[in-house]
């Protein structure tokens, strides 16, 4: 497959999104009574976007992440590489979350990083609520 | 690496444009490699002469179609150039009697932007809005027009919804009144039976990329009676009568006739089985919830099936319904990603409309088509939907 | 019984249009027939992104022919077609600034009634007469100039004789006056050198019907500078930046932009192989008396060659030329009988205008045809001068 | 050859005027020392056409016909068909020539109905110089 034609076939979304958006493994909700349970949602009115991030620790470990989304296909496969990534990982590393960084791993155009803030505002508050206020390292 | 094989295409976008029919292939391409013994037709020469005379023989072929004289049918590049030359040419040729002209805020942006770019040069524009349905109401047309009313402009089969109005009873009001009619019947020429002969139209658009034929051309139908007629908007030569100046392009004329030979013949065949796919395709969705048809279920072309579910995002529906080619809303909308403003006049929320899928389909299809783009369908929307919060179902 | 066998044609009127090249046709089909896999580009779908694609592609083929930015070019339906959108339009962008505009008697209809439009809106138009070689002096265009001209519309080729303007000096002279320059370039794109990143020139048309591509496309070059722009003459779509909306034309737009690939890769060696059937062309002319040429004998597209008979008739000297096809003229002019005004604009009776014959050929004509083409031409001369009354030699 | 190709191959031209116009007969002038010869002229301003025709007569007979034209086809060819039609014939049937016989024989477009009036302009000259005034049998 010739570089056009693939970026023909691909059109507006990398194989990246295309391959979180076709199978997300991270959607729904917790698994109830595995963890302490962190739910945090966000909406863009403008597109009517909507995102519910929860986030399952113990202690200071994240054991699950779930998400629902009503959205466009990059918020789905952001979400869905956010919850992949950050799944066992630390609190601490998902505090320092960068946005520019997963927009940029998946190509997602600039004229969508209001409704991609929304990512941002959820883990914050997930962060927040989780008892370890992310503000200052997160966004850079 | 991970780019989807797309060889595969399920393509139900006949209302964005249509497979070319082979045969309109093969007078084209005859014309094509000829190029040289048809000349120009404006030329004296055998070779002018030619080219003359195949276009002389599309345009019977399309007053074939159409049930009116060779002589009131003027090529243009498109429904769009059609609609502006109707729009803008007509309400200029009447401008001395008065200067209002009526339309409907569902018609195509080539109407409504013609009519626009009017209003800034001093005519006064009343957009009817249809019924929740889609429809126009002789009622309401009868209440927009005014004395100094020069021009009405309704389409015949919506490019959205499919809605079909009544463009006979329509005309009439405008016939009582003597107010010239326009009718934009890009989506209905070739595809349902059309007699401006009898029909109370003054000026009739159509484009034949939309019934099989090529992109790139099209024709406006202008009535041959007093008081109706148009200033052209494009000037030199005298080509068409002088009405659309340049050198007729040969090879789309003479596959615009082709195309309308082709549906003259087999439009009631090609109707049986457009709208046996229509109720195919509707029967395969009653399983599903939260499902709404835009437009009139009772009068519409059943090529165009728009459909909206509750709960999903147009975009990312659109994306898990590949590879079946569909629109959401007009083609023409497709792009800027806002929400169909056809679907808003029919009372939709920006939700509605942006989650709305246009399915259309035509002589080409098969039942198989619809069937795999309903199995995506369904699938798309359980998927999406269970993927949703609450409160966004 | 008695029709002539023209299934010999010797085509010599490449200036009203030219055989289609085989690649060009090859582009065109593949498109044609894989028409539901290239959609309508305006749509998201897969289909839709390889038709936009292939839009793209041919527009990036165009600007490299032209020296400019794909960003400049906006496709039309042809020559008319941007010839009224950069008069016309450009005009009514400037308008606030000023009314006037300067043109040149002997440019293309397309141009000239364009200017008679706008005219007729309230322009000033100035028509500078060329002088008896068909050329405009850079003192003639600077006499016209006024402080309140916001356009200049002056040809590049003339399409009757093949003059060929000095577009540089002429353009130098608008920019210093801060004045819109336009060409029209319909005759000498995909033959003649033109970098427009070069040239002093804002807007530029052509059509590909003269450069081997097919008819019914063209495309106006609108410079990317402060103070350019065109107002658009149709309403309705996003399509080419809003400035020329309606469904584009896939295969004629892939056929336009195929010729200018081919017209990039061989302008040099068609340049050379044109020129020496000129010279074959005005070599076998030489013996004849009574016979001038029309237009500039030193500044010209050789391509073209315009010639006057004293005392033939021009009706019978066409038809004596059989199967030569050739035009008295230019096309546009050739029903209607009318002498040519380009040619009395440099100075030529009527009967002298009436039987001038334009030679015109290219890429695909043959020395035998130019050969074939000059017996008919000097015995059809010989024969009518021997038939005709003293008086009228 | 289909009825349309013929006529798109014949154009503007009837067959019958393009054997006339292919291979004139009766172009040029009249041999000297063969009879009384009666030259006309006449000419229509707007298109440049002129017509001269020269009758050789022996008594009331018609001995040759000649002509000179600058003129379109169709007026060459309804020339050449003239001289053809009378030459041998009697002065008095030249008097009876039927302009409108002539142009339908020919299928002569009417709009060029004015040029072939040259042609009976100079038969009634040239009739009117044998001394056989036809005035009142012409033209019907
Ligand atoms: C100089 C010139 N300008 C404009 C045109 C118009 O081109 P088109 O007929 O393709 O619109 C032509 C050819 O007809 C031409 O020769
Ligand atoms: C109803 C209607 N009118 C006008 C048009 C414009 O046709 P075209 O794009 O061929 O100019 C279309 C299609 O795009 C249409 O559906």
């Amino acid at each position: 497959m010739s570089d056009t034609s693939r970026a023909v076939a691909l059109g507006p979304y990398s194989a990246a999104v295309r391959r979180y958006f076709a199978e997300p493994a991270h959607g729904g909700d917790p698994d109830p009574g595995a963890g302490n349970v962190w739910t945090a949602e966000a909406s863009e009115p403008a597109s009517g976007a909507i995102i519910r991030l929860s986030v399952t620790t113990a202690g200071r470990r994240i054991r699950a992440m779930r998400y629902r989304v009503f959205g466009c296909p990059h918020l789905i496969a952001a979400l869905e590489r956010c919850c992949e990534r950050f799944e066992g990982e630390s609190l601490e590393s998902l505090a320092e979350f960068d946005l520019v960084e997963l927009m940029r791993a998946l190509q997602v155009p600039v004229d969508k990083t209001v409704r991609m803030l929304l990512i941002e505002d959820v883990i914050r508050s997930v962060c927040k609520l989780a008892g370890r206020p992310g503000e200052n390292e997160t966004g850079t | 690496m991970n780019a989807p094989d797309n060889s595969r295409i399920v393509y139900l976008d006949y209302a964005a444009t249509t497979p070319i029919d082979a045969a309109v292939l093969e007078e084209m391409t005859g014309c094509l490699r000829e190029s040289a013994s048809y000349g120009n037709p404006s030329a004296i020469h055998i070779a002018g002469r030619r080219a003359r005379w195949k276009i002389d023989a599309a345009r019977e072929d399309l007053a074939r179609l159409l049930g009116c004289s060779a002589r009131c049918l003027v090529f243009t590049s498109g429904a769009t150039e059609a609609d502006n030359l109707a729009i803008i040419g007509a309400a200029r040729f009447r401008a001395h009697r008065g200067r209002h002209i009526v339309t409907v805020s569902t018609e195509h942006k080539a109407v409504l932007e013609a009519c626009a770019a009017l209003a800034k040069e001093g005519w006064d524009v009343t957009r009817i809005d249809p019924d929740t349905d889609g429809l126009v109401s002789p009622e309401a047309l009868a209440d927009a027009l005014r004395p100094d009313t020069q021009l009405v402009s309704i389409m015949h089969v919506n490019n959205e919804t499919g809605v079909l109005q009544d463009i006979a009873r329509l005309g009439r009001l405008c016939r009582e009144r003597d107010v010239l009619f326009h009718v934009d019947a890009a989506q209905s020429v070739g595809k349902l039976p059309i007699d401006v002969g009898d029909w109370p139209v003054d000026l009739l658009s159509l484009t034949a990329h939309k019934f099989h034929g090529p992109q790139g051309v099209g024709a406006l139908y202008i009535a041959d009676r007093a008081g109706c007629g148009v200033v052209p908007l494009l000037h030199g030569g005298s080509q068409e009568r002088r009405l659309r100046p340049g050198t007729p392009a040969l090879a789309l004329i003479a596959g615009l006739g082709a195309a309308a030979r082709i549906a003259s013949g087999r439009m009631a065949s090609d109707l049986v089985h457009v709208r046996r796919l229509h109720d195919r395709l509707l029967g395969g969705l009653a399983g599903l919830e939260g499902i709404r048809r835009n437009g009139s279920v009772t009068s519409n072309y059943p090529g165009i099936v728009n459909i909206s579910a509750a709960g999903v995002e147009g975009e990312s529906l659109m994306l898990a319904l590949e590879p079946v080619c569909v629109s959401s809303g007009s083609a023409c909308n497709s792009q800027s990603g806002e929400p169909s403003f056809v679907l808003k006049a029919l009372g939709r929320t920006d939700r509605e409309a942006q989650a709305a899928i246009r399915f259309s389909f035509g002589r080409d299809t098969h039942a198989d088509d619809v069937d795999f783009a309903l199995r995506r369908y369904v699938a798309a929307v359980t998927r999406l939907r269970a993927l949703a919060p609450g409160q966004a179902a």
